[in-house]
């Protein structure tokens, strides 16, 4: 896929190209940002509120965001909860197993420092970004189900200033 | 019945293996000698007057001179209660596992085991319990135990 | 054609069931061993959540270590700040004044219809019904509304004081709880509607994963499981702590001691709960909330266990205090770890969907068992 | 009145009038139009599903008193091409210890058998692509190729969790693939024809309905139908509490969205196919005739996703229970009797 990658940057380049590629990178961007479906990832306490997110009074279908429980059809992955040194290797490889493009949100203070959890704790990993890489923090303990779509919104954001040519 | 009454018959049938300990909400309380738990666990579980049923929790303990394990029992059919330890040495501490006389120790004592580094003989499954797979760091609840990224907080004055 | 009849054989194989697993409510891991559909056998591992909560007691002063009580059981809080500080407080004879005790009884009782609620929803859901989750967090949000009024969080409350609470009710918080039971009994009887007289329902809990009473007591199991085997069991009842003596309510239990067994018992005690709470409202006396503590608390020397009927079975806290403001030592018995204990006893020779509904119908929380 | 089918039959008789004066010949004719025949279906069922999806969401989220999708266009109504074109954007991941062939071809499979049904069905009077003699034979016949293609997805994917819900498939669509056709054939005694058209044709008023003549064998179309296309209560092959997905757990992408879209071409087939066969297919007063199809046809789907959300799930052996102890003996019941009195 080296040329097809490469397109865009060619494309770019031809008189009135780059009115193709931004109109690419609007629809495509706005596609995944309208889009998200949610690895079903809950751990510990956040894993209520991120339920409850998802239920009547707050609705992540709005959104159209719904969950999946498998890893290969998720685009976005809310850890929600304490991550542990036990559970870290299992994060790590569901988050392999994701296919790009994918996201992460880290929920609450124990994925961000270990939160309440980082002094004498011997088995907290003290902040999920030690594993994998987190694209929206979300802090609180737990966060309100309105900071966690406050984050999904931020997350909406940032997917929005993605460039086509940034692939090759 | 009352404490007192299951503490009379308890020592009638173990003379000098008993002696008192003091837990608030679970009277009475024994220290038992770890020679006799089994027998002694056997015994209050069988008899027809005190038959302990459950196995409510047990919870191990380090102190600057000792291990304590202590177990808390209760009767359905007589709504009694009672707890009781054992002391183990600070060296190589080991005790009969309960978990054929009372099945709900299993997980307690492989939790103990784990986190203390007492040793129950004849546990049916010895694995670890709680601490992930590979864990070399030692005991951690022991009071002297620190690790590797292990920070006490601060205290704040 | 015997020949070849032999040479067809089954055999049996291995399925890793979680730590990541829609069905095992957070980060349980089960080892199948299964023939076809049929569970043979199966291992559970435990301590993906294990976030060493005992050994941070033993360095946090007894005041700061409240909060922490409160992520042992996310989905009861106030269970668990009510068994720590009815723990310190018998351990250091802190008297509570009764208005905290009526308040501490009306917050725990509406915790306790918020966790069932969480286990109705998650359970339909195991069961592949989609809607009544949906139905029983729209319901639960009304409670969280309560709560957050009350003491501003929606899930981790803080809220019990050694001595009594943090804050008083506010002056609507009366009427609006009044509000809300008369709104929620309808709307068990809605959830009735749509799973008790369920045909598929029935068919997928009637005579699953029967438990019988001795292999429960055996294996400590305690709560709506053990009551569901027909032991009338209840602490609040038999063995009366806080002001649970001064309320009329009764306690449901079953017969069969099946998955549906289990299922009717919180269905009646959410309606209880209510009961309770109503009465509670009734009869709230005006006066102090909270007993003078020391800045410096400092408990006798000494060492206690007491229990609470948590939603999920015994909750039992064991101190032992040096004299120090920080605990020497501090034991949580929480009833899922116990009630965890029987699933592979009683889940042999079902098939998967059944040990879905069994596990469902346990009631286990994770980070109760891991801690 | 507006027919469509009129309109596609002056639009190939003036094609036919113009190759002829040009002297092309008559083959290219038919070559194009079967082409343009077949675009045609893929465009209107893509336009179906796309609808359907937004609609499942919609009629869940007010039935859970929430909304559903509200922020991409009015009410969401683009949520579905979103999603679609996010899907066809992901990475397209192939398990390292997967079967490659057989992974790849699943889903086509699967897609192009649901597809393929679409040729006997009539939309509307005159809107049929090829009105066989031996129609809802061919249908019958032709969606069950899907459960080849659940099973390679299954067996392919090697996972235990897809295999266990590919086995699962294969066996729920075997067992009721049983009572559907006996309870087609009902209908088909009563219409003295296996073409489709010829089935309609015979219902031309509301009393000659044959869901009047035959409420049982609705019924049991209904429920074997609703096992066919693997929806609750009948969805143990993707119970996601269960198996997380089932046969398609290691899907992602495009490929992921073939099944997708199968299952909802699918839940359509089935309630064209009921339309047809028991509510009297595109006949109808006053309305253009393929309106009343898919009027009916939309009416029998909010049904079978109400089932969706609100019942729980069955378990496999019960499943294959009710099939073979319940449905199949009340299916030839029902057949007996519709023979004695036809």
């Amino acid at each position: 896929m080296g040329v097809m990658n490469k397109v865009p940057v060619y494309v770019e380049k031809l008189p009135g190209g780059a009115i193709i590629t931004a109109t690419l990178d609007d629809v495509l961007n706005y596609a995944r940002a309208s889009s998200m479906w949610y690895l079903l990832f809950g751990l510990a306490c956040c894993a209520v509120e991120l339920m409850a997110t998802g239920a009547s009074r707050y609705d992540f279908d709005r959104f159209g965001m719904f969950f999946r429980a498998s890893p290969r059809q998720s685009d976005l992955m809310i850890v929600a909860g304490t991550l542990t040194k036990k559970m870290a290797p299992r994060l790590k490889r569901l988050y392999d197993q994701m296919p790009e493009p994918k996201y992460v949100i880290a929920m609450g203070g124990c994925l961000i420092t270990g939160g309440p959890f980082h002094y004498d704790s011997y088995s907290v990993e003290k902040g999920v970004d030690h594993i994998i890489p987190v694209d929206v923090y979300i802090p609180g303990c737990p966060p309100r189900p309105e900071s966690l779509l406050e984050g999904c919104i931020k997350l909406q954001e940032k997917i929005k200033t993605q460039k086509i040519k940034d692939w090759a | 019945m009352s404490p007192e009454d299951i503490k009379k018959i308890v020592t009638e049938r173990f003379p000098d293996k008993l002696k008192d300990a003091k837990i608030i909400g679970f009277e009475p309380s024994f220290i038992v000698e770890k020679d006799i738990l089994l027998e002694f666990c056997r015994y209050i579980r069988d008899s027809k007057e005190l038959s302990f049923d459950l196995l409510s929790c047990m919870s191990g303990a380090d102190y600057p001179d000792r291990f304590e394990v202590i177990y808390f029992l209760f009767s359905f059919t007589h709504k009694h209660k009672v707890s009781f330890k054992v002391q183990l040495p600070k060296e190589n501490p080991e005790v009969d596992s309960l978990t054929p006389v009372f099945p709900s120790a299993n997980w307690y004592e492989r939790e103990i085991a784990e986190l203390f580094g007492i040793k129950f003989k004849n546990h049916p499954d010895p694995r670890p319990l709680l601490l992930p797979e590979g864990w070399d760091e030692g005991y951690p609840l022991r009071k002297d135990w620190t690790g590797k990224d292990f920070k006490r907080m601060p205290d704040l004055k | 054609m015997n020949q070849e009849i032999s040479e067809i054989y089954t055999e049996e194989f291995f399925v890793n069931m979680g730590p990541q697993h829609p069905s095992t409510h957070g980060v349980l891991r089960l080892l199948l061993k299964m023939d076809g559909e049929v569970v043979l056998d199966m291992v559970p591992h435990v301590g993906y959540l294990h976030r060493s909560m005992e050994k941070i007691a033993e360095n946090r002063t007894y005041f700061q270590y409240i909060p922490y009580t409160d992520r042992i059981d996310y989905s009861c809080s106030m269970f668990c700040n009510q068994g720590f500080v009815m723990t310190v407080e018998k351990l250091a004879n802190v008297p509570v004044p009764e208005r905290a005790e009526y308040i501490r009884v009306i917050m725990v009782e509406l915790n306790r219809i918020a966790s069932h609620l969480i286990w109705l929803g998650t359970f339909s859901l195991d069961l592949g019904a989609i809607t009544p989750f949906l139905y029983c967090f729209r319901e639960r949000e009304k409670i969280l509304d309560l709560f957050e009024m009350t003491c501003g969080q929606r899930l981790t409350y803080n809220y019990m004081r050694i001595g009594g609470v943090s804050r008083d009710i506010t002056p609507e918080f009366i009427p609006m709880t009044k509000e809300f039971v008369k709104y929620f009994l309808p709307r068990v009887d809605e959830y009735e509607d749509i799973l008790t007289d369920n045909p598929i329902f029935l068919s997928r809990t009637k005579g699953i994963g029967i438990l019988d009473q001795e292999t429960a007591i055996d294996n400590g199991v305690t709560g709506p499981s053990l009551r569901g085997t027909g032991l009338k069991w209840d602490l609040r009842k038999n063995e009366p702590y806080s002001i649970y003596d001064k309320f009329d309510f009764e306690i449901p239990s079953g017969k069969a001691s099946d998955v549906w067994d289990r299922y009717t018992v919180r269905i009646k005690e959410m309606r209880e709960s209510a009961k309770i709470v109503l009465q509670a409202l009734e009869r709230i006396p005006e006066g102090p909330i909270k007993t003078k503590t020391a800045a410096v608390f400092k408990p006798p020397e000494g060492e206690i266990y007491l229990r609470i009927e948590a939603p999920r079975g015994e909750m039992g806290f064991y101190i032992v205090s040096d004299g120090s403001p920080k605990p020497y030592r501090v034991k949580i018995r929480t009833g899922s770890f116990s009630n965890l204990t029987v699933l592979p006893i009683i889940s042999r020779g079902w098939k998967i969907a059944d040990l879905v509904a069994i596990f469902g119908s346990l009631d286990v929380v994770l980070p109760e068992v891991d801690r | 009145m507006f027919e469509l089918g009129n309109l596609f039959k002056n639009i190939y008789l003036w094609a036919e009038n113009l190759f002829y004066n040009w002297g092309i010949p008559q083959i290219i004719l038919e070559l194009l139009s079967m082409v343009i025949v077949a675009g045609m279906i893929i465009g209107f069922i893509t336009l179906a599903v796309l609808f359907l999806v937004w609609w499942e969401r919609k009629v869940s989220g007010h039935m859970q008193s929430r909304f559903g999708p509200m922020r991409t266009g009015w009410h969401g109504w683009l949520q579905t091409i979103i999603d679609a074109i996010k899907l066809i954007l992901k990475e397209d991941t192939t398990p390292e210890n997967a079967d490659k062939g057989g992974f790849f071809i699943a889903p086509i499979i699967v897609f192009v058998s649901a597809f393929m049904a679409y040729i006997c069905i009539p939309f509307g009077k005159g809107l049929i692509v090829k009105d066989l003699n031996i129609g809802i034979l061919y249908i019958m016949a032709i969606t069950t190729f899907t459960v080849i293609g659940l099973l390679t997805a299954g067996w392919s994917s090697n996972n235990k969790y897809s295999i266990l819900g590919g086995f699962r498939s294969a066996a729920q669509i075997i067992s009721y693939e049983v009572p559907l056709t006996l309870s087609v054939l009902g209908v088909v005694i009563l219409a003295q024809s296996l073409s489709m058209q010829t089935i309609t044709n015979s219902q031309k008023h509301i009393w000659e309905w044959y869901i009047w003549r035959q409420p049982v064998g609705f019924l049991i179309y209904l429920v074997a139908g609703i096992a066919e296309i693997n929806r609750t209560p009948f969805d143990i092959p993707e119970a996601e509490q269960e198996l997380v997905a089932g046969y398609n757990v290691e899907y992602s992408g495009m490929k992921f969205a073939m099944f997708f879209f199968a299952e909802y071409t699918n839940l359509f087939l089935v309630s064209a196919i009921a339309t047809t066969l028991f509510l009297g297919g595109w006949n109808g007063p006053f309305l253009p005739s393929w309106l009343w199809f898919f009027i009916k046809s939309f009416f029998l789907v909010f049904v079978i996703m109400w089932f969706k959300w609100t019942f729980p799930r069955l378990r496999v052996d019960q499943l294959m229970g009710f099939a073979w102890k319940f449905l199949l003996p009340l299916a030839f019941i029902n057949l007996i009797l519709t023979g004695l009195f036809a």
